[in-house]
């Protein structure tokens, strides 16, 4: 783990409110496995005081690209980042995916900007593996398919592909899949990991999710972001010992 | 070449830069970006006789220029620490102050019994900002006589130094640091967090579970200097200031107000290496001052 | 089209927005810069019998997310607030809430007693943050026996609404609320500026002169929500919210917490129209979120 | 008074620490007189949260100048913005200098940045009246002339015209100077004031200077900026009643 001032390379519009930035961080990039994050001071004074949390979203050679929305004031900050300025990345954090054996299929679901951890993830998959992206969005314009492989999307409103949730794409689609020995990954807000949960346990899929919360560290120090286990008596961390969790292992 | 070590209550810190309780953990996290031996201590998280699940979340929010938290003192317990933490907590060469949260006064003095054993601890932190379960979740930190009692009864169990963590929602507390005094206790520590809230505009809810937090931050750090400078006025006990401290600037105006050393809390959180970078800071503002021993600052407000 | 009008004590404000003491002076500087007929009401610079020079300066000084004033209630004193101010407020179509500061009892009295003959004064805001002359220099607002009997006794003088403008360097502000309910005050105002200070840590001297200030602005936001809340909670009287206020999202979250109106302050020198914008701000949230009159959400938080 | 949102045209740095910047701001430019300052509030966020004062330093039809050095994070962040960003500006503010009658030569003293509103009181004074600049700075390149009419420079070091300060420059210059009817114009720092007040008052000069202080709101209503006068029981505000004054009337 580092703390690395690093030059931003590029910073990319990829839709309405949607940017990718590209940064020079050469040692938290010799490190990232998919689905850590890193967080991120993105002033250099205290405003905002906090860092805020990005899953890494892709890596190429020494640079890191991160995918994100404007939320609030941090993001509109690094929304106005131009190249040649900096962002502050403490990273690579939290424990990513386990996505090496035991799977033939590899199916991502993913709602909205929760399509950030799977770039990297798709691009260091054995090639062996088949890849299915499942993504969820509002509307056509809320579909992100920058660095996924064989995609099919989901709107709220019909406006792209499968009208209605990912989740019920993902039901739809689960009889093609489930011949295959498979393994879900899935990113997005907490109704929709809470809706796949029930459908992962309920038929015993083998499923991945990462969560999201509000933090102040991002390692461990704080213990400002806990997450009920299904089995113990202690809160585990989604900063240190998530953010990417059995879907059978947590409470939503 | 100034000297920064300073000297509370017969013990030796090697600077005045400590890691505030609830802010480093049990140390080995914070580990990975700093270089522990380099700071003056390092205060543990609170810690109860028996593990605390803490709060449900969300436990934490930004607010201007300072966070809210109600972690609820979740802690491994006394048990726990002895056997998992205190092994990576003996080989650091700093000074080890355990912090001791309760719910009633036998506890604080069972847990401060059982922990003056451990070599390894050098001081105890009495946080007193805790709901007194016997008065019905009143704070101890608001009641002067639970203040002077514990002192009292926990002083009695250890020889080692005991510093009382004061609450600042109060309206004196240079009161408290004076019965911190009569009682025995060997130093004050000023301030825990302040009480506040926040909450969400199209819910309705707090944003933090249990309604309430504590503030912390830069935000603070006004209040923070005047409860100091209160003491410092008023009571002649060592004072540990905590508040706000970002940076050396930040720390050398604390001890101004009458701080021997001080903890930084949330800053370790952005930038966990905050405590290496305030020693040095320290360390070119007396040269550059001629200050030849860091404790000449304590208190030396020019009224 | 949602209704903002507001009732507090049986007067009607036509909106919750009120300029706050001390931040608006007598209202006609700002009103080079905003439209005071929009807004709900004025409170007037804190006026004492005889005029007051105040402190030297340094006055001011800004600190994260907030600034630190020790004005020391300078004022024009009661006769001339009369004579020469009240000509230009009396022609606003606002309310008009005069706050009194004073160093004694009988001094507070004295005041209500002479301003409630003016026709334009709507109602007396009594601010018991003053250093109390007789008991040597603590403070009216820490005392609960004091804000009890100040409450009764201005009220004896007037027929007009009283809201005493409570201090929030107290552990529990709820209990001085209650008593001005058992002493027939017609509200609080909550909050008043915390206790801090700053110090240049080259000269090593206060960034203010009088060393201590009071705190306010955003970075105080999260104080005065819980304290809001706090008597909210605990005694059922009108509340006037005070603290941090910048925008219409701040306005809503103090509301919701459990004030019936709210006064705007330290933004004011930064933008002197922000009462406007915060007025058009609560009608489109109001009428987004389906909301008739703007006192459903006077304490509507979800626990 | 307006509260106008300006554009930045241009930012140049005139020295090393020392900016000189250009903003459009037409209805603050039709009513600036010489003296008077803008309270600015140089971020759109809280951070720093109050406006900074700066003394209009030139008007070029709808546009304003400001002259600043970086002081602390406000001016930090001023020095930063690029052509097309925004100030918000709060002016014209306080009362101007008292330039149009009474005198033939108008003898300016300013040290360091207190040079900043004479460019505009030069351009604006009348064709028929004399002009001497006496400028001082630690050093050379705290000498700024910009805009100025003969001028005559004083620093600490020596390092450009008079060695010494400002003031004992003008007492060597006086001679020359005295033969007229003249009016001093100063602006700098306290420690510089209080030297020519004293000088002033004793020779019974015609002078006003303008003064620095802490401010909040910038136009009397927060009562930050105290000023003892000579003549008096109540403070005069430096924002409202000043910042210029007569130097026999207040206490520095
Ligand atoms: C492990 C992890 C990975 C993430 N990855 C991405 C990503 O790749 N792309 C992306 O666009 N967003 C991501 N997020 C969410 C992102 O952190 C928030 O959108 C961001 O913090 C909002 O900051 P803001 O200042 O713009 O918003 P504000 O609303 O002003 O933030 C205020 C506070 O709330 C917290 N907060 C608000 N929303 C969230 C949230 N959803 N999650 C966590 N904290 C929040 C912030 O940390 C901050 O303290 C991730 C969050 C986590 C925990
Ligand atoms: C009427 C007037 C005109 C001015 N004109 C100019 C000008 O033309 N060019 C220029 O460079 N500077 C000028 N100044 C000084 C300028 O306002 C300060 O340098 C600036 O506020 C510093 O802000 P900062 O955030 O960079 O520094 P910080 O030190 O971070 O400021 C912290 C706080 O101190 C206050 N402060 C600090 N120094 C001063 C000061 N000397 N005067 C007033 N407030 C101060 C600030 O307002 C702020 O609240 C003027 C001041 C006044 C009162
Ligand atoms: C997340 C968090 C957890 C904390 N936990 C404790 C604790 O367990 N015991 C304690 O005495 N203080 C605790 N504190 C208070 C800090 O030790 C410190 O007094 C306070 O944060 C003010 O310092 P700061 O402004 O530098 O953060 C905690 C603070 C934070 C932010
Ligand atoms: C410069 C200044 C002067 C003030 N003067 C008074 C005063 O005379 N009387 C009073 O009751 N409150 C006074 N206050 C307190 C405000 O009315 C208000 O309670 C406080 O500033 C918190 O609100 P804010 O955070 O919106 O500024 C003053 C505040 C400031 C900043
Ligand atoms: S964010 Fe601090 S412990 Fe997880
Ligand atoms: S700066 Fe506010 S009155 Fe002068």
């Amino acid at each position: 783990m580092y703390v690395e001032k690093s030059k931003v390379e590029s910073i990319q519009k990829i839709s309405e409110n949607i940017f990718l930035i590209k940064v020079l961080a050469p040692s938290i990039a010799s490190l990232v496995k998919p689905g850590q994050f890193c967080n991120i001071k993105v002033s250099e004074n205290s405003f905002p005081l906090l860092r805020r949390p990005f899953s890494i979203c892709d890596v190429e050679g020494d640079y890191l690209f991160f995918l994100f929305d404007i939320h609030g004031e941090g993001t509109k900050l690094i929304s106005k980042k131009k190249p040649g300025e900096f962002l502050e990345l403490l990273g690579p954090l939290g424990k990513g995916f386990n996505y090496n054996d035991g799977y033939d299929t590899a199916v991502i679901v993913a709602g909205g900007l929760g399509v950030a951890p799977f770039p990297l993830l798709s691009k260091n998959l054995s090639a062996n593996k088949k890849v299915i992206s499942l993504l969820g969005g509002r509307s056509k314009k809320n579909i992100v398919t920058y660095g996924l492989k064989n995609v099919l999307a989901a709107t709220d409103d019909g406006s792209e592909g499968f009208h209605g949730t990912v989740v019920e794409l993902l039901k739809r689609e689960i009889k093609n899949i489930s011949k295959d020995n498979f393994r879900i990954f899935a990113c997005g807000p907490t109704p929709m990991l809470k809706a796949l949960q029930k459908y992962c346990v309920e038929n015993n899929y083998d499923c991945q999710i990462s969560v999201e919360c509000a933090m102040a560290c991002g390692f461990g120090i704080c213990q400002g972001c806990p997450i009920d286990p299904v089995n113990g008596d202690s809160y585990l961390l989604v900063c240190k010992d998530g953010p990417v969790f059995d879907a059978k292992s947590i409470k939503l | 070449m100034a000297d920064l070590s300073i000297n509370i209550a017969g013990l030796r810190f090697k600077n005045p830069v400590l890691l505030a309780s609830g802010t480093v953990g049990y140390g080995n996290e914070i580990a990975e970006f700093t270089d522990l031996n380099k700071l003056g201590g390092i205060v543990t998280k609170s810690l109860s006789l028996k593990p605390r699940k803490g709060n449900p979340p969300p436990r934490i929010t930004e607010t201007p220029s300072g966070m809210l938290n109600a972690i609820g003192l979740a802690n491994v317990g006394v048990e726990s620490f002895i056997k998992d933490k205190i092994p990576f907590l003996k080989k650091l060469d700093t000074t080890l102050i355990c912090n001791i949260a309760a719910s009633t006064i036998e506890e604080y003095v069972e847990c401060t019994r059982i922990l003056t054993h451990e070599e390894s601890i050098h001081a105890f932190e009495i946080n007193v900002s805790c709901p007194n379960v016997r008065e019905g979740g009143l704070e101890f930190g608001n009641d002067l006589n639970a203040v002077g009692r514990i002192t009292e009864k926990v002083k009695a169990v250890t020889k080692k130094p005991i510093f009382i963590k004061l609450s600042p929602n109060v309206s004196r507390i240079s009161d408290f640091a004076k019965l911190v005094k009569e009682n025995g206790g060997d130093g004050v520590s000023a301030i825990n967090t302040l009480v506040g809230t926040a909450f969400d505009i199209y819910t309705r809810k707090p944003k933090i579970k249990n309604v309430t937090g504590g503030l912390s931050g830069p935000a603070i750090k006004p209040v923070a200097l005047a409860k100091i400078l209160e003491i410092k006025r008023n009571v002649d006990i060592p004072i540990i200031g905590i508040g706000g401290i970002m940076d050396w600037k930040d720390a050398v105006e604390i001890m101004i107000v009458g701080a021997s050393a001080f903890q930084i809390g949330t800053v370790n959180f952005i930038n966990p290496n905050a405590g290496v970078e305030i020693v040095d800071g320290l360390k070119t503002y007396c040269e550059q001052n001629s200050i030849q021993n860091i404790s000449e600052l304590t208190g030396s407000y020019q009224i």
